[in-house]
């Protein structure tokens, strides 16, 4: 039991720091890896609320197919975030 | 009371999903890429996601499948987030995919994926 | 007996799916077929009507009975609305037959069905979850639909209505999760006969999520920022569809969560005051436009204010005048959006500068933005005059009379833009570089059609009165929802 | 490393945006202390008691959201569709300068063919079985698409046919579809189960479920695969 909060707990943290990082950094490919992270972690915490089905989607969905759609979509525009306001 | 919080399983995820909805709007609201603003909706709408299923979950049941024998429908937990989040993902990603495909149009007239560089339409 | 009201989603999904094979048959052919289907679709909802305006019918979905199963809920209100989304539908998809408005005519015609279809759905459907899958159909197919000409303007609005319309859907599935964590449904009359069972906490919040949410989908300030840019950025019978038919399903959405489900007054209340703040921001926008179709989508948006306003007073005689609005806004719009969209066709732009003196050489297509124009001004014998008198009759009686000088005082706003435009069409002289061309049959009858619409319901609205007094009652009625969608309906 | 000056770093509406934000958060934190998480209740109940009587699956997320729910998941299936030609009308004709293009190294050339027999057989293995263990369509649809997927960047020129992706989208559909309207007629209401159930726990089994599934594993692998190869683009 302990060791099932603590995974959780582990996979919680890294959700959250990959989420930030995905939104802080301007290089869009980092950004997509951490957002495909986010999912990844999503899906093994499905798992852990016995949600095998959701797990799976996710897994294939959010980590896999979404990430090479945004890749995509980065390779044919650009891929850092120019920071200029105004 | 903070063993009662960290030993529940619900609010250990509960704290996961308002960061992540936090992150998200965050980076909606604030970030000027396209792209970026899309990746934070993904993380907003995980979060949403992770919500449903928290709310479904019961500490001590298992997955709602039938498949061990003599499992009984009173050890499992809540099936309907499940199929909900199901549609959720699916909607997610189609709507995910077409934003893409319409920034790259964006992209082809504006030179930019900086939204204030877009020009804002007038007359 | 008549035909299972279901096949109003079936069949357009069948004819949806099945449009691709049809390319191989004959290239218009998918065309013709979304025609076809929402003629079958105007047929079907007006033979349902009466047998709805008897008593609200129920209709199962996988054969579990509510709340175990999906159950369409079709009372007068949401069969009222059905009747209104299928036939502007019909009559913009005539319009469609000969516009060239994309290349992609086969994926476009799949478009406009399922985006009239989600709409349908929205408004007959029992269940809050499958409400939002049809939010979501009708939404995802308006951003296609909006930036489906690629270029600049369109793709942009369309960027701008995808990034708010996700926000919308993500606040809903929070409010839509909150309900089902507390009361373990999603039956729509299921969760209005408990809501009061909820922490009132919890309520409040969920409440607040989905008041957001639908907000954004019916373009309630100060969440419609983007849908001036929509309306200005999509092709012209694609807007005429966005205000007669996606925003009504957006309002039937809004005003069936806050009356039947959750019955939350001061969320009513709300209402009133958003729908003014509506009317009058949108009407000083429009003021500053140059470009038409723009100044029309503002003032599309002050139309809206005004029947969130109506709403908002929740009397019958003002929920009537809703009603009764509904139906001359989306009438109106239509045909200003596709007379101004084949004006500005002709004269190679909609902006007030290649609009100059277009009148002459269109006078009939002029002519028909003319009365469009007056209607929506509430020029007494055509149709927006009555419902905005319903409307402000009905304010005034629930003594919001600084609110009623101040719709006044929009009116007379709008007069003055609308004027504006008059002017420039018929005023200025005739412009030599248009050429003159004929304009097609397809594009002639659903103008006739819509003004003679205008022109009949404006002389007598008598004919259509028990209707408006039906739904506004379905309106009212929370408790007879409830106790028909979970024991039975009526039969058809 | 570039210097940035701490005004630009810290906007003031950003910070006021994540105070906001952070404010709401706690209050919803404090709401999930309200939440019910303490038993199934309502619909789910039924649904788990009833589950096996009704359409004799094994996987009650299966039975709820082909069954139960069919109605939303004939919806969602809508709405990849409507995504996917959405995104067809608007990327049509969009061509751009190819960039240059990194050939995968030969291993995964040739190892690529016989690993997409794998890959479909494993989509359609779990779609197949949606209905006893965990995944269906949805997912197999997907892994079925992450196959092609790979054909796709890993050969040099390889095009799928858009005759059978648009064939199966709209076949896979109208059996969806079909499979309801029969329930209509047969049974008077929409996507009602007309087949005999079987025995949980069988492949033939839960009645219209597995055709169900499958449909929708075809039609979500044909449309994500669509959707992946219209993204790809036309490359000159």
């Amino acid at each position: 039991m302990a060791t099932l909060v603590i995974i959780t707990v582990l996979c919680v943290v890294l959700m959250v720091v990959a989420a930030w990082f995905a939104i802080r950094t301007s290089d869009l490919v980092s950004a997509v890896i951490g957002s495909s992270v986010v999912s990844l972690m999503a899906s093994v915490l499905f798992l852990i609320l016995h949600a095998p089905d959701v797990a799976m989607t996710e897994a294939a969905i959010g980590a896999g197919l979404s990430t090479f759609v945004f890749l995509i979509a980065i390779r044919k525009t650009e891929r850092y975030e120019k920071d200029e306001e105004q | 009371m903070i063993e009662r919080f960290l030993m529940n399983t619900h609010y250990i995820v509960l704290i996961g999903v308002i960061l992540l909805l936090i992150i998200g709007f965050f980076g909606a609201l604030t970030k000027r890429n396209l792209i970026k603003i899309l990746i934070a909706l993904g993380i907003a709408d995980t979060g949403v996601n992770l919500f449903f299923i928290t709310i479904g979950y019961i500490s001590g049941k298992t997955a709602p499948i039938f498949s061990k024998n003599g499992l009984t429908a009173s050890q499992m937990v809540d099936p309907v987030p499940q199929a909900l989040v199901l549609t959720a993902i699916v909607i997610g990603v189609a709507v995910l995919a077409l934003g893409l495909s319409i920034i790259i149009r964006v992209y082809e007239h504006y030179g930019t994926l900086n939204v204030s560089r877009i020009k804002r339409m007038r007359g | 007996m008549s035909l299972n009201p279901i096949l109003m989603i079936a069949v357009p999904l069948f004819v949806a799916f099945s449009i691709p094979l049809l390319g191989y048959i004959h290239k218009k052919a998918g065309l013709y077929a979304m025609s076809a289907t929402l003629l079958f679709n105007t047929f079907l909802s007006f033979s349902t009507l009466p047998h709805a305006f008897e008593k609200p019918i129920r209709v199962i979905i996988a054969g579990y009975k509510p709340p175990f199963g999906i159950n369409l809920a079709i009372t007068p209100f949401s069969i009222f609305l059905a009747c209104l989304i299928s036939l502007m539908g019909f009559i913009v998809s005539i319009y469609l037959l000969k516009d060239e408005t994309t290349e992609t005519q086969e994926k476009f015609s799949m478009l406009i069905l399922l985006v009239v279809m989600g709409a349908t759905g929205i408004v007959l459907t029992g269940d809050i979850f499958n409400m939002f899958v049809f939010l979501e159909i009708m939404s995802i197919s308006s951003y296609a639909l909006t930036s489906i000409r690629k270029d600049r303007k369109g793709s942009e609005a369309g960027i701008k209505f995808l990034l708010v319309g996700s926000i919308s859907s993500t606040f809903l599935l929070l409010g839509i999760a909150i309900i089902y964590n507390q009361l373990g449904t999603l039956n729509m009359a299921d969760i209005a006969r408990r809501f009061s069972q909820m922490n009132p906490k919890l309520a409040f919040a969920a409440v607040s999520f989905l008041f957001l949410g639908l907000g954004i989908e019916s373009e309630m300030f100060p969440l419609n920022a983007w849908a001036p840019d929509v309306y200005q950025g999509a092709p012209a019978p694609v807007a005429a569809l966005f205000s007669a038919v996606t925003v009504k399903a957006g309002l039937y959405a809004m005003i069936r969560f806050l009356y039947t489900i959750s019955n939350n007054s001061s969320f009513i209340k709300l209402l009133m005051l958003f729908g003014i703040a509506t009317v009058i921001v949108s009407e000083l926008s429009a003021l500053k436009q140059t470009d038409v179709k723009r100044m029309l989508g503002y003032s599309s948006l002050g139309q809206i204010g005004v029947i969130l306003f109506a709403v908002g007073i929740g009397t019958k005689t003002a929920l009537e005048g809703a009603v009764f609005h509904f139906v001359n806004h989306a009438v109106l719009k239509a045909t200003m959006f596709l007379s101004i969209g084949l004006l500005a066709k002709y004269a190679g732009g909609s902006s007030f500068e290649e609009l100059k003196g277009i009148g002459k050489k269109y006078p009939f297509l002029a002519g028909v933005f003319a009365i469009g124009a007056l209607g929506v001004m509430g020029f007494p014998p055509l149709n927006g005059f009555m419902s905005k008198l319903m409307i402000l009759t009905a304010a005034a009686k629930a003594e919001h009379v600084v609110l009623v000088m101040l719709v006044l005082a929009a009116s007379v706003v709008e007069g003055f833009y609308y004027f504006r435009v008059l002017q420039v069409m018929f005023r200025e002289p005739e412009p030599t570089r248009i050429e003159k061309r004929s304009v097609s049959l397809a594009f002639v009858i659903p103008l006739v059609v819509l003004v003679g619409m205008i022109v009949g319901i404006g002389l007598f609205p008598g004919v259509l009165m028990p209707y408006f007094k039906g739904a506004a009652m379905d309106i009212l009625s929370r408790g007879d929802y409830i106790s028909v969608m979970l024991s039975g309906g009526g039969a058809l | 490393m570039k210097r940035v000056s701490l005004k630009k770093r810290f906007r003031v509406k950003n910070i006021f945006v994540f105070v906001v934000l952070v404010y709401l958060g706690f209050q919803m934190l404090s709401l999930g202390f309200l939440l019910d998480l303490k038993d199934v209740k309502g619909v789910a109940k039924y649904y788990l008691e009833n589950d096996i009587k009704d359409t004799q699956s094994a996987n009650v997320v299966t039975s709820i959201v082909v069954n139960y729910r069919g109605f939303d998941t004939l919806g969602e299936v809508t709405v990849l569709f409507l995504a996917a030609t959405g995104l067809g009308a608007i990327l049509s004709g969009y061509r751009k300068v190819k960039k240059q293009k990194i050939l995968a190294n030969t291993m995964l050339q040739y190892g690529s063919k016989p690993l997409l027999a794998i890959i479909i057989l494993f989509g359609a293995y779990i779609f197949i079985h949606g209905h006893l263990s965990p995944g269906g369509g949805f997912q197999g649809g997907t892994v079925i698409a992450t196959g092609f997927l790979l054909m796709l960047l890993a050969l040099e020129g390889y095009e799928i046919k858009h005759g059978y992706i648009k064939w199966t989208e709209s076949l896979a559909g109208l059996t969806f579809v079909t499979v309801g309207l029969f329930g209509l007629f047969l049974l008077g209401s929409f996507l009602a189960d007309f087949l005999p159930l079987g025995k949980v726990g069988n492949l033939f089994s839960s009645g219209v479920i597995p055709i169900i599934y499958v449909a929708v594993g075809f039609k979500v692998g044909s449309e994500l695969t669509g959707l992946l190869d219209n993204m790809m683009g036309v490359v000159e």
